[in-house]
C-alpha cells in the first residue's frame, strides 16, 4: 500500500469510530440506513453530550451564581467553567468576553439592539452581505429602523463570491458596524473574512462574523481574526439545541446597555435605580440553560480531542467527491461554486421541484434540506426558489455519497417522467 | 358519481396495496402526473396559496348549487396532493366540504407527510376549500 | 387506623415512589442524605425526563419546520405536540396563542419590548408589585426608559400581602398594562390574581401574569383568569433549563411587532421589504431549544399524571409544619405570613448572617437559598439584607423537615457563639 | 515572623487535620469570631467591599515598606476567611503581595467554598489587597 492509501485507509477507520458515537447514525429509516445529509441545519450529537446531560440532571441540577449550597457550587464552577473553554476553543483573551446565549440568531439580536443603542444613530450604516441568513440580515433591518440607519449589501458574483470592491466603495464615516457570514449556509462560500476586518479596522469600524457555519468546521481564532463580535451556535457542533456564544471583545461590551433586564444581570435593583453587572453577566438575563450549556462544554471536549485538521480534508475529500459526481448527472446545475467552499453542496435539477426530489430522497432514508435555506436573497439573485442542498459533516463517508448520488439519479428519472 | 365517503374509503383501499412510503410517495407522485394542467389564466397572484416551498393556484367554482376545485402546483407530489383532494371534494355541496374531516389523509398513514403545514401548503389549501364552501 | 391515617400513609408511600423517579434525590452531599429544599429556585427533573433528552437526540434529533426528511418531520411533529400539551395545561383556547422562549424572564422581556412598542407611549402606566422578581421589574424599567412611560408599584403590608385599595387607586386611563406574579418567590405570597384580572378589565387594562412560581403548585387555568400574558419556566416545573412558556391572548399578539428577527419568523425576507408570520412563529426566531421543549413535555406529562391536589395539600403540609417547628427556635422571624401562602418559607435569625446560616446548612447537606432571591425591594420593605429561604416541592417528606429544623437549631447555636 | 509560604503552609497543616467541609467549616466560623473587630471608623462606603451576600470592610494601611490589612464583615464565615488571608498577606511587601498565588486556597481543598466568587467578597476581596500592593 502506498503511504496515501494507508492515511485514507486510518482515516476511514477513524470515521468509523467516531460514528459509533453518534447513536442517531445507527439507525434505519423506513428501514434503510440513515443517511444524514443536513448538518448545516444541526449536526448529531455524540454520547458523550447527552451523557453529560443526564449526568448533569441526575448530579448537580441547580440554579446557579448566588447558592450557598453544594448542588449550586458544582453547578456554578461547571457552568463557568464552560466559558473558559470557549474562550480557549475560539482563542479569546478573557472568559469574560463570553457571553452565554440561546444561538446565533440571539447573538446577532443582542448586539444589533444594545450596539444598536450605544453606537447607532439617524443616518448611520451598517453593511452585511448579499448571502446572509436571515438571522443576520432580520435583526440589523430591525434595528436600523428603530434608530433610523440604512442596511447597505455587499453584493456577490455569479459563483456566490463577495464583490470586494463594492465592499471597499461602501465604506464610509456613516458606516457603524459590518457583520457578515463567515461561511454561507446556502451557497457554501468561505468569505475573506480576515480582509474585511482589516479594511474595516482601518476605518475603526468594528465587524461582527456569523460563525454559525464555521465554528464546526473551521479553527475559530477570534484573536488572530481580531473581529470585534462573533456569534456560534452549539447545536450546529454537536451540542444541545438552546445554547449559542456571543463573543464580544471587552471595550465594546463595557460600553452597552443591558439587552434583557432580569435575575443575575444586575448589580442592584431599587424602584428607583437599577444598576447592571459588568459583561458577560450584564447579558445574561434570568436563569440560563445552565444544563445545554455545560453540555456543550461536553462537545467542545469531544471536538477537542479528534485531529480536526484531517477531519477537514475529510470533508473537503466529500464535497469534491460528490460535486463531481452530482455533475454527471444531466440538468443538475450547482448552486454557489466559490473557489474557497466549505462542505455544503447546493443545487438544482432542471424541470424537477427541489421539494419533490428532497421528499424522493427522504423515502431513500437520506435527509438534506431543500427550499431557501432562511436566505432567500441568495435564492432571488440567482432568480430560483431554492435548491436542494447535501452539508457534509466529517461522520459522513464516501459510501454515503455514492448512495446519495445514485438515489438522486432515480429520483430526477421518476420525476422527469411525465 | 361516488359519495365523498366511497371517494375516500376508495383512496383508503388504494393505498392499503402499498405498504412503504417509497411506494405511497411514488403513487402521489404519479396522480401528481396525471392531473390535468390548470387554465394559464388561474395562475396568478389571486388564485396563489403560497406555501414555504411550493406554490399552488387553486381555482373554485359553482355549478348547480356544487362546488367543483381546479389546481395546479409547481410541485408535482402537491399536485398528487390535489388530485386527491379533488377527488373527494370536487362537485360536492357546500355542507359536505364544510362537515367533513377529511380523514383519509390519517388513514393512508401519510399524515407527518402530507401535513408539512409549513412546508407545503395542503393545510392552507384545505382552508381556502372549506373557506370557499362558507360563503 | 383511622380514614386520615390510612391517607397520610398512602400519602407516603406516593411521595415514595415519586421519590424514586428523581435521580438527584438518591444522593449523597458530603456523606448525608441531600435534603433539596431549593425548589423555587429550580425544580429536580424525573428520570422520564432525562429519557425524554437521551431519546430525542438518539432518535429524531433534527432542525424543524422546513425539513422534509423523516427526522425533521419527526421533530418537528413533537415540538407542536408540545405546543398543544401546554394549551392544554394552562387551558388555553389555541396552540397558537403558546410562544416557546427560553424562560419567564425572556418571556417578560418579549412582552416588555412588543406590547411596548405596540401600545405604550409617553406618560403611559405600567403596574407591577413591590413584590416582584427582578426579572419583572428590570424589563419594565427598561421599557418605560425607552417609551419614557411610568413604572407604578403597588405597595405591600407587614405580612406580604398587596394593598389592594392602593392598587384601585393606581388604575387609570393612562394604565397600559399590569404585571403581577402569581406567587412572590421570597415571600410565598400568593395573590388576588383574579381580582386583579377583573378589575383591570372593568377598564380594559391587560394583565400578565408571572407564574414562574405558581406553574408547579396550582394549576393554571388562563381561560378562567381570563389573563391576557403569562410567563413560566420549565426548569421550575420538572422540565430542563432553557425553555419556557409565554401564553398571551391571540387578540394582542397579532398587533404586537417581532421581539427578535431571524429564521423561521418570516414570511419572506428581501433587502426591501420583510414580513414576518403569524404568532406564535412570528416569536420565535432562529432554531428553537428543540430538544429541552420536547423534554419540557414530557415534564408536563409527568405532571399530569399525578394527583395534583393530594400533592399540593402535602405541601401545605410540609408548610404549616416547617413554620411551625422554625418558629419554635428563638430569635427565628418569618419573613411573609400572608393569608395565602405557597410552600415557600423565608425567615431571619437574629444576630445570624443569612449566608453563613445557610452554609452551615449545606455542611449537614441541606440546601437552601440565602439572600435577597433576586426581590431587592422585598428586602429593603422589610429592612433586612435577606432571608433564609426553604421551599418545598412535593417530593420533599415531613422526615426532612425535622432534619432540617434540628441542623438550623444546631447551627444558630453555633454561630450565636462569641 | 513566619515568611508567607510558611504562612501557607501552616494553614495547610491546620486543614489537614479535618476531613470533613463541616469540620472546615466549624474551624472558620472560629477563627471568625476570633478576628479583632475592625475600628468603627472604617465601617463606612469608601471601605466597602459589597459581595452579593455579605458586606466586607476593608482597611489597607503602609508602615515600614510592609503592607498591613484589617478587616471586618456581616458575615462571620467572611471574617474567616479574611482571618486566613490577613494570617498570609498581612505585614508583607508589596512585591511579596503582587507575586503570591494564594495557593493555600485550592491547599485546603476548599476553593468551591472559598470562591463563590458572586456570593460573598473573597474574590473581589483579594483584588483589593493586590491593587493595594500595586500603587
Ligand atoms: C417569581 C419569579 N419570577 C420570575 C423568575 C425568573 O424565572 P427564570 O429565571 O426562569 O427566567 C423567577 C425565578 O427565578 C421567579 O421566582
Ligand atoms: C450562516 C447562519 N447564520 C445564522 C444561523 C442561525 O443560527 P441559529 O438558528 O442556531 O440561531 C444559521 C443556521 O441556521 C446559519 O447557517
Amino acid at each position: 500500500m502506498t503511504a496515501e492509501k494507508v492515511k485514507q485507509v486510518s482515516m476511514n477507520s477513524e470515521i468509523i469510530r467516531i460514528r459509533n458515537d453518534f447513536p442517531i447514525l445507527q439507525q434505519n429509516v423506513y428501514g434503510k440506513p440513515l443517511i444524514y445529509f443536513d448538518n448545516a441545519a444541526t449536526s448529531q450529537k455524540p454520547r458523550q453530550v447527552l451523557q453529560a446531560l443526564s449526568e448533569y440532571y441526575s448530579k448537580q441540577n441547580a440554579n446557579i451564581h448566588r447558592g450557598v449550597h453544594y448542588l449550586s457550587q458544582q453547578a456554578s464552577e461547571m457552568y463557568e467553567q464552560v466559558r473558559v473553554k470557549v474562550r480557549d476553543f475560539i482563542h479569546a483573551r478573557s472568559e469574560h468576553e463570553i457571553i452565554f446565549t440561546r444561538g446565533t440568531t440571539e447573538s446577532i439580536n443582542l448586539v444589533a439592539h444594545s450596539f444598536g443603542n450605544a453606537f447607532v444613530n439617524k443616518g448611520d450604516e451598517i453593511i452585511i452581505t448579499a448571502m446572509e441568513h436571515h438571522s443576520n440580515i432580520v435583526p440589523w433591518q430591525l434595528m436600523c429602523e428603530t434608530r433610523k440607519a440604512v442596511l447597505k449589501v455587499i453584493p456577490i458574483n455569479d459563483n456566490g463570491e463577495l464583490l470586494m470592491e463594492s465592499f471597499n466603495q461602501m465604506l464610509s464615516e456613516r458606516t457603524k458596524l459590518i457583520s457578515v457570514v463567515h461561511i454561507s449556509n446556502s451557497l457554501g462560500t468561505i468569505n475573506p473574512v480576515k480582509q474585511i476586518i482589516e479594511a474595516a479596522h482601518q476605518r475603526s469600524i468594528p465587524v461582527m462574523i456569523d460563525a454559525a457555519q464555521s465554528a464546526i468546521h473551521e479553527e475559530i481564532n477570534v484573536a488572530q481574526l481580531d473581529c470585534d463580535f462573533l456569534a456560534m451556535s452549539s447545536h450546529k457542533m454537536l451540542g444541545p439545541t438552546g445554547a449559542g456564544v456571543l463573543y464580544g471583545k471587552m471595550e465594546l461590551l463595557e460600553k452597552m446597555p443591558p439587552y434583557q433586564g432580569g435575575g443575575d444581570m444586575i448589580q442592584s435593583v431599587s424602584f428607583n435605580e437599577t444598576t447592571y453587572q459588568n459583561p458577560p453577566f450584564r447579558f445574561e438575563a434570568g436563569t440560563q440553560n445552565i444544563a445545554d450549556v455545560i453540555a456543550f462544554g461536553a462537545a467542545l471536549d469531544y471536538l477537542n480531542a479528534l485531529d480536526r485538521k484531517d477531519l477537514l480534508r475529510h470533508e473537503q475529500q466529500l464535497l469534491q467527491y460528490a460535486a463531481e459526481q452530482v455533475q454527471k448527472i444531466d440538468g443538475i446545475r450547482i448552486i454557489g461554486t466559490a473557489k474557497e467552499k466549505a462542505s455544503i453542496l447546493s443545487f438544482i435539477a432542471e424541470g424537477v421541484n427541489a421539494m419533490d426530489l428532497g421528499m424522493y430522497l427522504d423515502t431513500q432514508g437520506i435527509a438534506v434540506r431543500t427550499g431557501h435555506h432562511c436566505t432567500e436573497p441568495v435564492m432571488d439573485f440567482f432568480k430560483i426558489p431554492g435548491t436542494i442542498r447535501a452539508s457534509f459533516l466529517f461522520y459522513n463517508t464516501i459510501n454515503e455519497v455514492d448512495a446519495f448520488v445514485s438515489a438522486l439519479e432515480k429520483g430526477i428519472t421518476l420525476l422527469n417522467k411525465k | 358519481m361516488k359519495t365523498l365517503a366511497e371517494a375516500e374509503q376508495e383512496i383508503i383501499n388504494d393505498f392499503a396495496l402499498f405498504d412503504t412510503w417509497d411506494e405511497k410517495y411514488q403513487y402521489i407522485i404519479e396522480l401528481g402526473q396525471q392531473l390535468p394542467p390548470l387554465d394559464d389564466k388561474f395562475k396568478n397572484e389571486e388564485h396563489k396559496i403560497k406555501g414555504c416551498q411550493s406554490s399552488v393556484w387553486l381555482h373554485c367554482y359553482r355549478d348547480n348549487s356544487k362546488i367543483y376545485f381546479r389546481a395546479d402546483s409547481d410541485s408535482t407530489f402537491v399536485k398528487g396532493e390535489i388530485a386527491l383532494l379533488i377527488k373527494v371534494l370536487s362537485g360536492r355541496t357546500p355542507d359536505e366540504i364544510k362537515n367533513t374531516s377529511l380523514h383519509f389523509i390519517d388513514a393512508i398513514g401519510l399524515r407527518q407527510h402530507l401535513s408539512m403545514t409549513r412546508a407545503n401548503g395542503l393545510a392552507s389549501m384545505i382552508k381556502k376549500m372549506k373557506e370557499y364552501a362558507e360563503v
